[in-house]
């Protein structure tokens, strides 16, 4: 029971330290970043004791720890909502509570604490350096406690998510994320740049956000319950999920909120087509990078998918044909890789090349998971999580050292340009070593590094289940990801220095370096948890328990896929070809890149990644603009609909005159009036007898008289 | 059981008014004291009798009875019923409130008060008496003053075509209805004028369809019944303020009263064959007063049409004959009275400030006299209808009498005109009292006398009070009612 | 004590009216005096509510509708000041007294005039929470049209100054005077069907009392009118759901409220968009699901057709909006489309889990839109009064010099987006998980508007305070002050508390929801 | 004795003779004497009828009386408006005096 409490804690720590940093420790920098790592390591420590009693755990698969409490009374039920840690859980909660600690301590130096005040530096702006005794020296970013406060709640948000037994309380970790990485991308604000892309990030995935809402809430309707637990592991319900047919033809509903789902992850894990958020996303500070990109956003993408797995796997057992779902993830898991590899060749900013690469290394993920390869799935995250975080550090110290040149010398270049670079290896040691050791492991240098084993195991897996076509597209995307990892720290680090700049680089402070190395420890370490059995040599040395344990997740343990050479020979092949290749090209660039000439038209179409962004900007937002604007506002609004109500009111008014004017004014008083005026005409024909003299009166009278009498006397003398 | 008040309450005015002639014209002070004093005594009277009626009690209450011309069988017979009562009552307010509004009048005044009682002693006899030949008799004196009133001190450019129309209509009408009267009286056998007698000669039904409509119409003139309604706009709008006042508060009430005691209760067969197509006549005069007032630019024209189109809503009640329509139109012959007296009042004040009844040439006015532009607000809600008012517990039944008597399709046309009220008065009370002041008008206009508050006060309480609490007025009408449709055959 | 408790409804529906002759009596020089007077006063209403709200959670398992209260009004047609609430009504009203305080406080700034100001806004109150509470229906109708009138004023009166409004051929008229009269005249057209509806169920039934016609009406058949009790009730079916359609409102029928709501002073906006509208979402599911289930059953696509039309519209012109006030106007259409929508799913759906599902988001959901909505436009109206613009170009990188007001801003606009974790997302979760089942086109295609919302709210955070800052409002800008801090600290508290923890409403909902069309 | 024929033949003639005076003559004084001619014609009839039909009663007495007083009323404000007229207007031609034109 202890630990389900423990569970309970873990993603609270970051929350509070949320609301205090913005509540009352804004102006203080040290107890910002105090409360905010404090509370990073707090979620550490627990994490660390749940995993630890986790892994102690037998079959973990069978009892997790869950815990519950009702949340929502609807109708007669009540929706409950609680914690669960299973094994995928746990390993995730592993990796995402030491990345987020490093992170958290990486900050720290990142942000040039206890550097000066910038005379120019404003909220909203990266901070511009100060000048002390001289020449420029690096100044503290101007919203430093904000942007530990931010992070907090990321972590929360990620720990929500990973610990959640719910797909509703994962929902809205993921949700919380979404807003921190628009804050985080938009941290500097007043950069037009950052506006942009910050909310190119946030919109760009809530496409896939209402679709995954979507998905939920099917799910909801047609299970009854979104606990992981109810609904993944009862294998009758998924089966008659998987038997029933949808809405839409052709699918089944377990189809249906599958590939909804799916969207989801597509748009978070930045999974094309809906990639295009994320290279723009590097105009967040580095850290930020790194933690949405390696540690926990994308990630949450993958995680959620392996955690529906079952679900998006229904009615599929090992070795039939995929399933619907299955074969978009494939397609589009394998896809993406190859495809932003390619991009990735071509870029010149440091921090987008491994954007590049995240999105393809998620393709890897997914793609994996689209051939059913759960575990090297799993597996592939959690290495990737370490060393991807591992780069960006390193690419953050790099730009860091060479800001701090920029400084120095007062040359005006960009400081993330690689071909501004070169010969770093001196000046920043411990950067270059935990880089290289971070980019073989990302381009899976045999044996040693952790992205090895993880890439192995998932092309072992794409050739041994016989999806070739995958296997290809993965194997040419790893050689790609050698290459162009080698061209990265070929151009940054080796040759000589290109610029000023370069040489008066310094190394990055022991707040920033400490975190590389303990990663770097984890970007080797991490592999050798899973090497497979039956791996020639290595095979027995470590107990490779990593797939005994995740498979453990699912009802049937998937054993592992059987022990061939042909896929390790690739995999060994494309690296090492791809790494001497990179090597081989760019050990003598210069300011050009070499590959521009031989590739011509094709360089360019990769340089400005297929066009993707404006395609979408004349595909989709300008419609969107002109529809919102031009049409249902200004048309429907105010044209159509209070156009109708003014011609009511008109008509209502020219009612009112006609009646006035054409009915009551001639007609109903005209004819009073006529009466009126009849009668004094009448009157004055009459007036005309009235002479005034008196005997004309009384002859009148007189005659009057004696007509009368004598009519009398007529009829008496009849 | 107060004796004599009756009497009191009708020779009252016309005492006073008899007296006026004698005191010194060139003290107004004294003349205007008098009056208000007088009218005051009045209103005080009326009060009397109307919370003295008993519901519960006998149908006819403060009963008089002398013989006035035996061998005619015309008696001076007179007592309120539950429907009379507080049309008593409004009376006894208009006359009060009128009084002293007419403050402001400074030509003749000894004559114009004189004249203004005698119209109300008139008023109070038709509301009171009993005996058909005595109702006429008050009929006239209370149409005749009008003319001197309106002719003598009304609005200049068109007082004496106003007048003359206004008695013409009038008096042709209660001609015509004088004869239906009379067809009544010989027919009756009975030799006897009194009303009572007469609701028991059961006329043969061919007497009665033939003679209806003489006597309905007749009476109907004066309430503005269409296509004879034109007499009352132009009436209204050349009269001086307090004759619009009791003219649209009482006079008109008058002519429903009449039509409904007279005309309905005396030939009851005769109302159930010809009302059915009458109500159409009623619905007119509802959605066509409204329509035209919407449209009026003259503020006194609006509110004269909007009192068309009010009036039309009390006959309409009338006319569905049933038990809803006849509460509804009884209450709303008392809630149409207070209120436009009101509106003719504030319309005065207005007018006597800004010389001007063009609305758009007025505006602003709530910063200088805001007591009225309140008061007229609340006027204003009460004739769109607003609940809370009297204007919805009067007009919510007639629209029910009207679902009941099965005119469905009558209600549905005829509730239009509450949307076309509300956009006229929301016109009229946003352009004359919100807005700007017109830069000629500045330093004209100045806020009302605290007696003229008095006044709007008072009327607004009553329209204020029935709305809160129709129950200090149902009571009374119910029992009214009852008899009527006891007369009409429980229809 | 026993006194209070007895009469719990009667105080609290007429303690504001009461406050509000009061403060008609203050001086009107003392302006500060009015001001506290009035939010003194409007507490009261407030606290009763309180007592009322804990009375009624003492005793969860009683059913129906309590602390009932009836006095003969009009006898002579049956109709009778009969009060009485239930988890419905209940949480409106308690949604009512809560931001009337908050509006007053917010109208603290508000010069001319004040002393009628605060009258009308008291008298306001008092007619939003008759029709909450009128078990009459006569008397809900008396309220529901009494409420309009001090609105109208308001608007009418304090609303903003500038603008104009071309109706036809090049004639204009002032800004708020054509808002306040569009508000006024088409939600009384409107309310004339249900007028004429009511007067009719009075004739027939011969009762205007709810609870008896709850019974009798739905059960009718035979003929009226010559006319089949089908048709009859078809046509007053129409009568009443048009007439809480404008009020709602539900697209087409929503061009009022932009205008009124853009021209309206800042606290008549809130109270607008935060109870006003929830009138005619209650009169949905006070009277016409029980007293047309068949009908409604029957029309039930229509009103979900035009309720994702307002969802989908109101999002739609929201972000092609370049006044803030109006954005979040028209970002009012879009959430009550929400609430529209649950109603609809119920209607056609009653008595299944669905349908349940859908009525307790759409009434949580009237609640939280009223909440965030407010605050909104507070917001809203705070940077108005500062800047004297509500032009979204005009504004620009404000973050750094109002970072408080920032910060409020995006929690609110996040709340009013409907991020998880604050109120908004339950709701409309619920909704959509209700409607999804019954009408999944309609909440297909309600997603949409689901997503633009996001695209609105982020536009309006944008260009107010993210970019480069627009160097004429340095210095010329306060952050927001205590005052205004105080208004929003009980709204914001609120939204996080049921994004968090909402069962403490919910449970009062549901029971309703469950007794009424379980 | 003499038969009532006579006396009513007297009155005719004397009516006549008054009636032509009104009717014909110019001055306003012969009118006012034709009056007063036809007036006394009126009372021979009355007595004269009286006192062959109903001499019991004296009614047709005092019918006389009263024409008697009527005819002497009448002449008096008779004769001043003619005179109060020549004052004005110099003048007692019957003609000539249409005030009572319209």
């Amino acid at each position: 029971m202890t630990t389900e409490i423990l569970i309970w804690l873990i993603p609270l720590p970051p929350l509070l330290a949320f609301f205090l940093i913005l509540l009352f420790t804004r102006r203080n920098h040290a107890l910002s970043h105090t409360l905010g790592v404090g509370a990073a390591f707090l979620s550490w420590l627990l994490g660390m004791i749940v995993f630890l009693a986790a892994i102690g755990v037998e079959h973990l698969g069978e009892q997790p720890f869950t815990s519950s409490v009702g949340w929502l009374p609807l109708g007669s039920d009540v929706f409950s909502v609680g914690v669960l840690i299973d094994p995928l859980s746990a390993v995730t909660l592993f990796f995402v509570a030491w990345t987020v600690l490093m992170i958290f301590i990486y900050s720290i130096g990142y942000h040039n604490f206890g550097q000066p005040k910038g005379e120019h530096d404003v909220p909203g702006l990266p901070p511009h350096g100060a000048n002390q005794h001289g020449h420029g020296v690096p100044s503290v970013e101007p919203m430093y406690a904000r942007f530990f406060a931010f992070i907090a709640l990321f972590a929360f948000g990620m720990f929500t998510l990973v610990v959640s037994d719910n797909l509703l309380t994962l929902f809205v970790g993921w949700e919380i994320m979404g807003l921190c990485s628009y804050l985080l991308i938009g941290f500097w604000y007043a950069k037009p740049s950052a506006r942009a892309a910050a909310i190119k990030a946030f919109i760009t995935t809530r496409v896939g956000d209402v679709f995954m809402l979507l998905g939920i809430v099917a799910l909801y309707a047609a299970t009854g319950t979104l606990n992981f637990r109810q609904i993944l592991y009862s294998p009758e319900l998924l089966q008659q999920l998987a038997s029933t047919p949808s809405v839409i033809a052709g699918l089944s509903a377990a189809g249906l909120i599958g590939l909804l789902l799916f969207i989801g992850a597509v748009g978070k894990s930045a999974q094309w087509p809906l990639h295009v958020w994320l290279p723009d996303a590097m105009e967040g500070p580095t850290p930020v990078s790194a933690m949405i990109h390696a540690a926990t956003m994308v990630s949450a993408g993958v995680y959620m998918v392996l955690r529906m797995f079952p679900l998006l796997s229904a009615g599929w057992e090992h070795g039939a044909p995929l399933n619907t779902t299955m074969t978009v993830m494939a397609f589009i898991g394998a896809f993406t890789a190859l495809f932003a590899a390619t991009i990735a060749l071509t870029q010149k900013d440091i921090k987008r090349v491994l954007a590049y690469s995240t999105i393809s290394q998620l393709g890897y993920m997914i793609a994996a998971l689209g051939i059913g390869a759960y575990v090297a799935a799993a597996f592939h995250l959690v290495t990737h999580a370490f060393f991807k975080a591992l780069l960006f550090l390193g690419s953050g110290s790099v730009i860091h050292g060479m800001e701090h040149g920029v400084l120095h010398t007062g040359e005006h270049i960009d400081p993330q340009d690689m071909f501004n670079m070169g010969g770093l290896r001196n000046r920043m040691p411990i950067t270059f070593w935990t880089f290289l050791i971070g980019g073989l492991s990302l381009s899976g240098f045999p044996l040693i590094t952790a992205g090895f084993w993880s890439k192995d195991e998932i092309l072992a897996d794409a050739f041994g289940n016989g999806h070739l076509l995958v296997f290809i597209t993965l194997a040419v995307a790893a050689l790609l990801t050698a290459f162009y990892t080698m061209r990265q720290i070929t151009l940054t680090f080796l040759g000589a220095p290109r610029t000023q700049a370069a040489e008066h680089a310094s190394e990055s402070v022991r707040t920033m370096t400490a975190p590389l190395l303990v990663l770097a420890v984890f970007a080797i370490g991490a592999g050798w948890v899973g090497i497979p059995e039956h791996f020639p040599g290595l095979g027995g040395l470590l107990p490779g328990w990593f797939h005994e344990f995740v498979g453990g997740t699912l009802v049937a343990n998937p054993e592992a896929v059987a022990f061939s050479i042909e896929p390790l020979l690739v995999s060994v092949g494309v690296a090492l070809g791809g790494l001497t290749l990179g090597w081989l090209v760019y050990r003598k660039a210069a300011e050009a890149d070499p590959l521009r000439k031989p590739l011509g038209a094709i360089y360019g179409l990769l340089e400005n990644k297929y066009y993707f962004d404006e395609l979408y900007d004349s595909l989709f937002v300008q419609p969107a603009k002109r529809l919102a604007e031009g049409f249902s506002y200004m048309f429907l609004d105010r044209q159509v609909i209070d156009g109708a109500l003014h011609r009511v009111a008109q008509a209502g008014l020219s009612l009112g005159s006609i009646f006035r004017n054409y009915f009551d004014a001639p007609v109903v008083n005209g004819f009073g009036d006529l009466t009126g005026s009849l009668t004094q005409s009448f009157g004055r024909l009459l007036r005309k007898v009235q002479t005034g003299q008196v005997q004309q009166y009384l002859l009148f009278v007189a005659l009057l008289a004696f007509g009368g009498l004598f009519y009398y006397l007529l009829s008496v003398l009849q | 059981m107060i004796p004599y008040i009756l009497s009191a309450i009708v020779f009252l005015p016309i005492l006073a008014g008899a007296v006026l002639l004698f005191l010194p014209a060139r003290n107004r002070q004294l003349i205007y004291r008098f009056a208000l004093a007088v009218a005051f005594l009045a209103f005080l009277l009326s009060i009397v009798v109307y919370f003295n009626f008993d519901a519960a009690g006998p149908r006819y209450q403060f009963i008089e009875k002398y013989d006035w011309l035996p061998a005619l069988g015309i008696s001076y017979h007179v007592g309120v019923d539950g429907i009379t009562a507080p049309l008593v009552l409004l009376t006894g307010v208009v006359i009060f409130t009128g009084v002293i509004i007419s403050q402001r009048i400074d030509e003749r005044p000894r004559e114009f008060f004189a004249f203004l009682f005698i119209l109300a002693s008139g008023v109070f006899g038709v509301f009171v008496s009993l005996d058909l030949f005595a109702l006429f008799f008050f009929y006239e004196i209370a149409v005749f003053p009008m003319y001197l009133l309106i002719a003598l001190w009304g609005w200049k450019q068109t007082r004496e075509y106003a007048a003359m129309k206004l008695t013409l209509y009038l008096f042709i009408g209660s001609v015509v209805a004088l004869v239906g009267a009379l067809a009544m009286y010989f027919a009756s056998g009975l030799g006897t004028f009194d009303m009572l007698a007469l609701e028991g000669a059961n006329f043969s039904a061919e007497f009665q369809n033939f003679w209806f409509p003489f006597v309905f119409f007749g009476f109907a003139v004066l309430g503005g019944i269409f296509p004879f309604h034109n007499w009352s706009p132009d009436g209204h709008v050349a009269a001086p303020t307090a004759v619009s006042m009791f003219h649209a508060g009482v006079l008109m009430k008058l002519g429903a009263f009449a039509a409904l005691r007279v005309g309905i209760m005396l030939l009851p067969i005769g109302a159930h064959t010809h009302l059915p197509w009458i109500i159409i006549l009623t619905l007119v005069n509802v959605v066509y007063g409204a329509f035209i007032a919407m449209v009026q630019t003259d503020f006194k024209y609006m509110i004269g049409f909007s009192s068309v189109s009010h009036m039309g809503l009390v006959t309409m009640g009338f006319a569905t004959l049933n038990y809803n329509g006849l509460v509804g139109a009884s209450v709303q012959m008392v809630s149409h009275g207070v209120m436009t007296a009101l509106f003719f009042a504030v319309v005065g004040m207005v007018y006597d400030q800004a010389h001007t009844r063009e609305i758009p040439k007025l505006g602003g006015l709530i910063r200088f006299m805001p007591f009225a532009a309140v008061a007229f607000i609340i006027a204003g809600l009460v004739s769109m209808g607003m609940p809370g008012f009297s204007g919805f517990i009067a007009e919510f039944p007639i629209f029910m009498g009207l679902w009941a008597g099965g005119y469905p399709l009558i209600a549905i046309l005829a509730i239009i005109s509450i949307a076309v009220t509300a956009a006229y008065i929301l016109r009229a009370v946003s352009r004359v009292f919100f807005g700007d002041l017109p830069a000629e008008l500045e330093g004209h206009v100045h806020d009302i006398r605290p007696s003229e508050k008095l006044a709007l006060g008072v009327l607004c309480l009553i329209m204020i009070t029935v709305g809160v609490y129709p129950n200090i007025i149902l009571p009374m009408v119910q029992s009214g009612v009852n008899a009527v449709l006891a007369l009409l055959g429980g229809a | 004590m026993q006194l209070i408790t007895d009469n719990i409804l009667a105080l609290i529906l007429f303690s504001p009216l009461l406050g509000g002759l009061i403060v008609m009596l203050l001086p009107s020089e003392n302006k500060d005096l009015v001001r506290r007077a009035a939010l003194a006063l409007s507490l009261i209403p407030f606290i009763l509510t309180l007592v009322a709200w804990f009375g009624f959670n003492a005793s969860p398992e009683v059913d129906g509708f309590r602390f009932q209260q009836q006095v003969a009004w009009y006898p002579a047609i049956n109709s009778s000041f009969h009060l009485g609430v239930d988890g419905l009504s209940l949480s409106m009203v308690l949604l009512t007294t809560l931001l009337a305080p908050a509006a007053i406080l917010a109208s603290f700034s508000v010069e001319e005039k004040i002393r009628s100001y605060m009258a009308l806004f008291l008298a306001l109150e008092t007619g939003m929470l008759g029709v909450f509470l009128s078990l009459d229906l006569l008397l809900f109708f008396a309220f529901w049209e009494l409420g309009l009138v001090p609105m109208y004023f308001l608007i009418d009166q304090w609303g903003s100054k500038t603008g104009e409004r071309e109706l036809w051929s090049g004639m204009k008229v002032s800004a708020r005077r054509y808002a306040s009269f569009k508000f006024m005249v088409y939600t009384m057209a409107g309310s004339l069907g249900l007028l004429l509806a009511i007067q009719m169920l009075g004739v027939v039934s011969g009762t205007f009392d709810m609870l008896a016609l709850f019974q009798s009406w739905p059960g009718l058949t035979g003929s009226l009118f010559g006319l089949s009790v089908e048709t009859v009730k078809a046509v007053a079916f129409w009568a009443f759901a048009i007439a809480f359609a404008i009020k709602v409102p539900v697209w087409p029928f929503h061009t009022w409220l932009p205008d009124a709501h853009t021209e309206a002073p800042t606290a008549g906006s809130m109270i607008l968009a935060g109870v006003l509208l929830k009138l005619g979402a209650y009169g949905f599911l006070r009277l016409v699901l029980p007293l047309y289930p068949a009908e409604a059953e029957q029309y039930a696509p229509v009103l979900a057709l035009l309720a994702t039309a307002a969802i989908i519209f109101g999002a739609l012109s929201a972000y092609g909006q370049t006044d803030f006030k109006r954005l979040v106007a028209y970002s009012s259409v879009n959430h009550m489309g929400f609430v529209v929508l649950g109603i609809a799913a119920a209607a056609f759906a009653t008595g299944t889990e669905s349908a349940t599902i859908a009525l307790n988001g759409a009434v949580l959901q009237m609640f939280n839109h009223g909440i965030s909505s407010a605050a909104m436009f507070f917001l809203v109206g705070v940077i108005y009064e500062r800047t004297h613009t509500r032009d979204l170009g005009a504004w620009g990188g404000l973050f750094p010099l109002v970072p408080v007001f920032g910060g409020l801003l995006i929690f609110s606009s996040m709340s009013s987006l409907g991020l998880p974790g604050l109120n908004g997302f339950v709701s409309e979760f619920l909704v959509v998980r209700g409607a999804w089942p019954i009408f999944t086109l309609f909440t297909a295609l309600s997603m949409i508007g689901l997503f633009f919302t996001g695209a609105y709210i982020l536009k309006g955070i944008a260009s107010t305070l993210h970019g480069p800052l627009n160097e004429k409002w340095k210095g010329h800008l306060t952050d927001i002050s205590r005052r205004e801090v105080l208004v929003l600290v009980p709204l914001l508290v609120l939204m996080l508390w049921l994004g968090l923890w909402p069962a403490w409403l919910l449970s009062v909902i549901n029971q309703a929801v469950v007794g009424l069309f379980g | 004795m003499i038969p009532l024929s006579w006396y009513l033949y007297l009155s005719a003639g004397l009516f006549g003779l008054g009636l032509y005076a009104v009717l014909a003559r110019k001055n306003a004084i012969a009118i006012l004497m034709g009056v007063e001619l036809m007036l006394n014609a009126v009372n021979i009839n009355i007595v004269a009828f009286w006192r062959y039909l109903t001499p019991q009663n004296m009614s047709g007495q005092a019918f006389a009386v009263m024409v008697f007083a009527v005819a002497a009323a009448e002449v008096a404000v008779g004769l001043a408006l003619v005179i109060s007229v020549y004052r004005r207007r110099k003048t007692v031609d019957a003609s000539e005096i249409n005030l009572m034109k319209w």
